[in-house]
């Protein structure tokens, strides 16, 4: 198997990974800076996700190797193959990677809701949501406190 | 707590109670003036058990904290520190005395803070005496720095703003930068920076490192004004007279000399100066030091100036002891040091004396002013003589021990830089006296006195037990090399030639 | 001080002690954002912290007694299950933070009063105990996942509490902001890291993982775990060239949270930088020490000099103690690199004593910020006179940050500067004592302009702190005064975690 | 032994990545926000399949729910209230984050080559702890979901956190925006809901629907895919439903904003107070085994629980029942919340901010 089959999920997840993170860098806008953030976040679920995935397996609930579910999951497989991966007959994809995605996703969802709440009021604020703007906003304001010389 | 223990305690909380009671009773100024005097009595009396319990043989020692394993604020007296706490607390009681009449007489502002500030400097002073490890004498020393800032920004005016910059600038940048590394080094090289008979650093630390740690340690004690940082002390001048006298002449300068003594002595030790390729350099800038600033000292007409820059030829003497590649030298600088101290409080006494008469602080005012204040510049043709050397002066001595150390240890550059600045000081502190009690009618001759009566009684009295010290001293050398002999582990018997 | 004589143990509590010291403020963030009146919250928040406090002290007693503390969550034995692992070191900064919080707490009373709306102050105290509990979560886990999820427990909410401030400076929006935009890529930079780690051991149990990438060759992946984890928490701890986001968060954010987060935020994520570096890769040999060597310390060494220069040359008092901060993290990091147990003790004291001197600091700003709304340096000209105490507190920290003696900032950075020697590092040695001299420089104009400097005609008047807020002020300069003068509480804990650590690498 | 890899479900997951690739390529390109946004929601229902096909369905479901659901809910708010189009950039101010962008991509791709193949079984990721929950679980826990058993039980105190993470959203959110001005707005005179009836008995039919239906995730979460987090955007999705059809006002008349954030809290104390109590009944922090302790067991009628000498679990289904109990409420609260925050937010709002 070449390396591209093997690591195209990686791959993928860095071009996805980039794309965040080229939108949070290069954009002046609080908005879509936040959504190149969602993206970034959600490509690290991807990554773990990948690498728990198990070839030939199935998602981790529990399923009765000799019901006919289990049965045909098997059928598919090299019964070699099931009695060193699988338990108790069935293989299963790995589950942890599933949970620590899980609370990622969340974390990302209150992050984005921060962010945007955020991003409201400095617009309430300062009248715009690009970083230009406030910024030019920002120096007036410094330099009216700034006692005449 | 025995008895030593407690003495060392009083030594140093005197003056801190002494600063807060000035503080409490500021509002009355005789009860304030009464105050201190009452407290540098008391602690010229503790520093003198403490030199008389050195003496015994039974130094007082006491240990207050350990921050951390290994760095002890503690303190434990030798014979230097005990000749350097007596000779301070004693100077500050007559400055004290001095600086009555002075303060009164010129009418000055803020003069609790004054007091107050004073009280805390002999704090410092006391702390620095008698550490026992160089963390301690850091600790100290940073204090003193910190205590008489505001005494030099006395007079609130830009310059003296300007000239305390400079004082806060060089002392503590010199400290952060030179004189606390050299003392992490000493810790991380020995793992300890207690002061040691004979060298702590004794065969521990090899040529280049020693050498490095030297230039650091004795460099970042910039209170020894040992070119180039020599700068703050000439512009300090700004401050009123007895600051001069009893900071830049006794406690500040001293300090800064007293700690490269004790570097030297107990940190190095004779035997490894003289095999550290630093020591000579540091003695070929002494020797600069002491012709440079004699040289200038000729040039200045303001008077404080002219002994300011006396000061620093001086000090650089005691530098050069302390790097002799000879044991007796560290007993001529010990000596120097004190004697130094005793002629140049009386000179700059005089001078406020004279500040404060006559409103005269140049030397080109005050031809003549002899007739009219002969115990003043008697006082100071008196002191002038011992800056110079001469006898019977005190400072004699040490001059002459210091003179033969050199050529015995083979240093002709130093003795011949130490008898060119004697024959500049006789040129530029001479005329001085000799202009005031032998011309004829000067410019300052005719007037009336600034201050109704002239100087002020106590300073008169001040200036002239100074005065009178230096002589007294002279007869009085002996024993007091001979105490001050086991610092160099030698008998006055060898250091005489 | 002993710490024995502190705590009295109590051993059905101390079992559970580190659990409690999580829990109790997690408990109380949910009380107080349902109290009825600020006041109350205020009343929730600081029991809530001071029990915190008292069980971090619980977990040092018992950590100094037994050594490492391990405690199992939900009953399952790690690498399964999550467990909180407390060595000596997490007990110093679990403590700095519960000492911290403490004192932070109680001086919330008068200071949200002067710069938070009153209708938000339940909330505010919410999200500074959630901050407080994530903080030590994050430093008592043992587990490199749930360090995320307590890493984004403690920022989420002080990314609103730092925007909080523009009621009196609406730059804190932006800065906040910028906070989120940074502390999340730093957050999400970890969690790759540590997917690139769990990818070549399968455990996410930081003990599990040392142990078993101990038996592992070095490859691509777990070279890149380290770099991900150390640039993630990098940007959490204000690395330089990664510190963007402190300088304005710390500016204009309330003067709670600048208080907080300067003395805890960066230095929990320092900690937890620490034990990837000694604990999970501890002799990750040519990797590891060629990073301390070649990129911590240079980059610390930078952070020194430049941010410190940046402090001298900011015209904004918080500002300046802001660039301040990220020059110190540049000490800690110094004494990180020299990769010994005496630098890394050493660091470690840093971090307590720089936690407690900032925290003075910021604190004393904040106590004059309630009279006077100043930014400027000029603003506050000759507020000695006017708050003498406030100032005088201001001071102390100004000295311990400059390193005066007697002060716990020269103490640490006396044993820096000694390590770096015994270590052989001149270079690093003159750069403390560059920075020393630096920060003595724009410490020197702050005592300047605040000590000996009248105030302009006109200028609003500074005004005393309130008692509520001059207690917590005095004691925290009081503790770095007392450590100045006996540092055995906070060296016995640093010598015990750097020794920990060491041990395990010869 | 090399595993079947090139079978369908491969080929889907290419396909699904490269839909991904491309929307993720269209955000970049875009400058409108709205067009982002809905792109944004898209590319997280593709994401969704694709995690089915790598046999995560708690997390296709969550991602489902979240991504596309609430977060997008949350970000069309935040541009009514803000703009809806991005400056453009110019390509001079691209280059340095496209750098720094490259520079992150190429140690990723560099570092990526370590990694075990995909689909191995045999990685260390498969083998280690992750294989240890799919043996032990059963045993330990009793629930057939793995997913839930591990989340709920073993790594319970990472929920914990992250129920706390929810709470903190809320908390910020409230903090930033209030619960809304509007919402004690009279609604303006012939709002358009009032007329559209189909709308409004359709909602009104769909609101309990819904509500059940999260029910059933909540409970259905140790059998199948779902549990708390799900079921609790899912229940949220119903209020917003509600508000958005019958105007904010209504709603908040029924769920007060206060209500709201005071149930989000609660959650975590609920939550956290499971764990204390197993600490009070003498187990460790979320130890759910102790969580019924003799005496409460010997208070439940025999045969209630089962046949008591089977191993059983009642501490960890209780257990997990409650906290994912503690979570419904924090996240639906919470979602609630945020809804409201947006959604409250007004124009007059802005105005009356600028001019104070």
């Amino acid at each position: 198997m070449s390396w591209i089959a093997t690591h195209f999920n990686y791959v993928v997840v860095v071009i996805l990974m980039m794309a965040g993170l080229f939108i949070v860098f290069s954009s002046g806008n609080l908005i879509k800076r936040m959504i190149g953030l969602a993206l970034f976040q959600s490509s690290t679920a991807l990554f773990y996700i990948s690498f728990g995935k198990v070839s030939g397996g199935t998602a981790a609930i529990t399923l009765d190797a000799q019901g006919a579910e289990g049965q045909a999951l098997a059928a598919q497989l090299d019964p070699a193959y099931v009695a060193q991966f699988g338990v108790e007959g069935v293989v299963y994809s790995n589950p942890l990677p599933h949970v620590l995605i899980l609370t990622a996703i969340v974390v990302g969802v209150a992050t984005l809701a921060v962010g945007l709440a955020i991003a409201v009021r400095v617009r309430e604020s300062y009248g715009t949501v690009e970083s230009d703007e406030i910024d030019a906003v920002s120096r007036v304001a410094a330099e009216q406190a700034e006692p005449a010389p | 707590m025995n008895g030593g223990e407690l003495l060392i305690l009083l030594a140093l909380t005197l003056p801190l109670f002494a600063a807060a009671m000035i503080y409490a009773v500021g509002r009355m100024p005789d009860v304030r003036e009464t105050l201190t005097l009452v407290a540098c009595i008391g602690l010229a009396i503790v520093a003198i058990s403490i030199f008389v319990r050195v003496g015994q043989g039974d130094p007082p020692a006491l240990t207050v904290a350990e921050p951390l394993p290994g760095l002890a604020i503690a303190f434990r007296v030798e014979p230097l520190g005990a000749l350097f706490a007596v000779m301070a607390s004693v100077l500050w009681g007559v400055n004290s005395l001095f600086s009555i009449g002075y303060m009164r007489g010129r009418r000055e502002a803020r003069q609790t803070r004054f007091y107050i500030c004073f009280a805390l400097a002999m704090f410092g002073v006391m702390g620095i005496a008698f550490a026992a490890n160089l963390f301690t004498l850091f600790l100290f020393y940073e204090a003193l720095t910190f205590v008489t800032y505001p005494l030099v920004t006395h007079a609130g005016t830009p310059a003296a703003r300007r000239a305390g910059r400079v004082y806060l600038v060089t002392l503590v940048g010199a400290s952060v930068l030179l004189f606390l590394p050299g003392i992490i080094g000493v810790q991380s090289m020995a793992g300890s920076t207690t002061f040691t008979p004979g060298g702590l650093l004794n065969g521990r630390v090899d040529a280049a490192a020693g050498s490095v740690l030297l230039l650091l340690l004795v460099f970042g004690a910039a209170k020894a004004a040992l070119m180039p940082l020599h700068g703050w002390l000439p512009s300090a001048m700004v401050a009123p007279a007895p600051v001069s006298a009893l900071l830049h002449a006794v406690a500040v300068v001293k300090a800064g000399v007293f700690a490269v003594l004790k570097v030297s002595a107990y940190i190095f030790g004779p035997d490894l100066i003289s095999t550290l390729p630093a020591a000579t350099w540091i003695l070929w800038m002494a020797a600069g030091s002491i012709v440079i600033a004699s040289l200038v000292a000729l040039t200045k007409d303001d008077l404080k100036t002219r002994l300011a820059w006396s000061t620093v030829s001086q000090l650089a003497y005691v530098t050069s002891a302390a790097m002799l590649p000879m044991a007796s030298g560290l007993v001529a600088g010990g000596l120097h040091m004190v004697f130094h101290a005793v002629a140049k409080i009386t000179l700059f006494m005089c001078a406020g004396a004279i500040y404060v008469a006559t409103g005269a602080n140049r030397v080109s005012e005050i031809g003549g002013l002899g007739r009219r204040m002969p115990w003043v510049f008697v006082a100071f043709l008196a002191a002038s003589f011992a800056i110079v050397g001469l006898p019977p002066m005190a400072a004699m001595w040490s001059k002459f021990l210091l003179i033969t150390a050199s050529f015995g240890s083979g240093e002709w550059f130093t003795a011949a830089a130490l008898i060119a600045s004697s024959l500049l000081s006789l040129v530029f502190l001479m005329p001085v006296a000799f202009r005031a009690l032998f011309s004829p009618a000067g410019d300052g001759a005719g007037g009336e006195f600034v201050r109704p009566g002239g100087t002020p009684v106590t300073s008169l009295v001040a200036l002239c037990v100074t005065a009178a010290a230096c002589v007294v001293l002279f007869v009085a050398v002996e024993p007091l090399a001979d105490y001050l002999a086991p610092i160099a582990a030698v008998s006055f018997m060898e250091t005489a030639p | 001080m002993q710490l024995e004589a502190l705590y009295v143990a109590q051993p059905a509590l101390t079992a559970q002690a580190p659990i409690l010291a999580i829990a109790v403020p997690l408990i109380g963030a949910c009380a107080a954002a349902l109290a009825p009146s600020g006041r109350a919250g205020w009343m929730i928040s600081v029991v809530a912290a001071m029990v915190s406090a008292w069980m971090a002290l619980a977990v040092a007693g018992e950590v100094m007694r037994e050594g490492v503390i391990l405690y199992q969550l939900g009953g399952f034995a790690p690498p399964a299950g999550i467990a909180l692992r407390v060595d000596a070191m997490g007990a110093l900064i679990a403590l700095l933070i519960g000492a911290v919080g403490t004192l932070a707490a109680v001086f919330s009373g008068h200071s949200l009063a002067a710069e938070v709306r009153p209708e938000k102050h339940t909330l505010f105290q919410a999200g500074f105990l959630l901050a407080q509990a994530g903080m030590v979560g994050l430093v008592y886990t043992g587990d490199a996942f749930n360090a995320f999820v307590f890493l984004e427990v403690s920022s989420i909410g002080t990314y609103a509490l730092v925007a909080a401030g523009e009621r009196r400076d609406r730059r804190a929006l932006p800065a906040a902001f910028n906070y989120l935009i940074m502390g999340t890529i730093g957050a999400t930079f970890y969690v790759i890291g540590v997917g690139f780690l769990y990818g070549a051991t399968g455990t996410l149990n930081m003990a599990d993982m040392a142990a078993r990438l101990g038996t592992l060759d070095q490859n691509a992946a777990v070279q890149a775990g380290f770099a991900f984890i150390v640039a993630g928490l990098g940007v959490k701890a204000a690395m330089f060239p990664l510190h963007g986001w402190l300088p304005g968060a710390y500016a204009h954010g309330p003067s709670l949270i600048s208080l907080f987060l300067a003395a805890t935020a960066t230095k929990a994520a320092i900690y937890l930088m620490a034990r990837f570096l000694f604990e999970v890769f501890p002799d990750g040999a040519a990797f590891g020490d060629m990073f301390l060597q070649w990129v911590l310390a240079p980059l610390g060494a930078a952070a020194v000099i430049v941010c410190s220069l940046q402090a001298v040359f900011a015209r904004e008092l918080r500002r300046m103690i802001a660039f301040s901060s990220v020059a110190q993290v540049g000490f800690i990091f110094l004494g990180f690199s020299l990769a010994n147990a005496s630098g890394l003790s050493a660091a470690l004291f840093y971090m307590t004593a720089h936690g407690l001197m900032k925290a003075a600091m910021f604190m004393a700003l904040g106590g004059l910020a309630i009279s006077i709304g100043a930014r400027r340096l000029e603003d506050f000209a000759g507020v000695a006179r006017e708050a003498p105490w406030t100032a005088v507190a201001f001071g102390i920290g100004a000295a311990s940050l400059v390193g005066t003696p007697l002060t716990m900032g020269f103490l640490a950075k006396w044993q820096i500067m000694e390590a770096a020697l015994a270590g052989g590092r001149i270079w690093i040695f003159a750069v403390m004592a560059a920075g020393s001299v630096l920060t003595l420089v724009y410490v020197g104009r702050i005592i300047e302009v605040m000590f000996f400097r009248e105030p302009a005609p006109g200028a609003p008047r500074a005004k005393e702190s309130p008692v509520g807020v001059l207690v917590p002020l005095l004691i925290l300069a009081g503790l770095s005064l007392w450590f100045g003068i006996d540092a055995s509480l906070p060296q016995q804990l640093a010598q015990a975690g750097a020794a920990s650590l060491f041990e395990v690498r010869p | 032994m090399t595993a079947p890899v090139l079978e369908a479900s491969f080929a889907l997951n290419v396909a699904l990545l490269l839909m991904l690739v491309v929307l993720a390529a269209a955000v970049v390109w875009t400058r409108s926000l709205l067009a982002a946004i809905l792109l944004m929601s898209v590319y997280s229902l593709v994401s969704a399949t694709w995690l089915m096909v790598m046999d995560a369905p708690d997390v296709a479901f969550t991602e489902a729910v979240v991504g596309a659901g609430i977060s997008t809910i949350v970000a069309l708010g935040a541009i009514l209230l803000t703009r809806g189009e991005a400056v453009r950039v110019s390509w001079k101010r691209q280059v340095v984050p496209g750098l720094l962008a490259g520079l992150v991509g190429g140690l990723l791709i560099y570092a990526m080559s370590g990694l075990p193949d995909f689909g191995d079984p045999a990685s260390p990721a498969n083998s280690h702890v992750g294989r240890a929950y799919l043996e032990t679980a059963k045993r330990d826990i009793g629930a057939p979901n793995v997913v839930t058993a591990v989340l709920g039980s073993y790594r319970g105190f990472d929920t914990l956190g992250e129920t706390v993470v929810i709470l903190a959203a809320c908390i910020g959110v409230a903090l930033m925006l209030g619960f809304g001005p509007r919402a004690t707005l009279a609604p303006p005179a012939g709002a358009p809901g009032d007329h559209h009836v189909v709308l409004r008995v359709t909602a009104k039919m769909l609101v309990p629907l819904i509500i059940l239906f999260a029910l059933y995730v909540q409970f259905h979460g140790d059998l199948g895919a779902g549990g708390g987090f799900q079921a609790g955007v899912i229940a949220a999705v119903a209020i917003i439903l509600h508000a958005l059809v019958f105007g904010l006002r209504e709603t908040t008349a029924a769920i007060p904003p206060q209500a709201a954030r005071a149930v989000a809290a609660l959650g975590v104390v609920v939550y956290a107070g499971v764990g204390i109590v197993c600490i009070v009944n003498g187990g460790g922090f979320l130890d759910y085994d102790h969580l019924l302790t003799p005496q409460i067991e010997a208070m439940i009628p025999a045969g209630l629980l089962g046949d008591p000498d089977k191993p059983h679990h009642w501490g960890q289904y209780f257990g997990i029942l409650a906290i994912e109990l503690g979570v419904l409420m924090t996240v639906s609260a919470t979602m609630i919340t945020i809804f409201y925050g947006f959604a409250g937010r007004t124009i007059d709002a802005i105005a009356a901010e600028l001019r104070r």
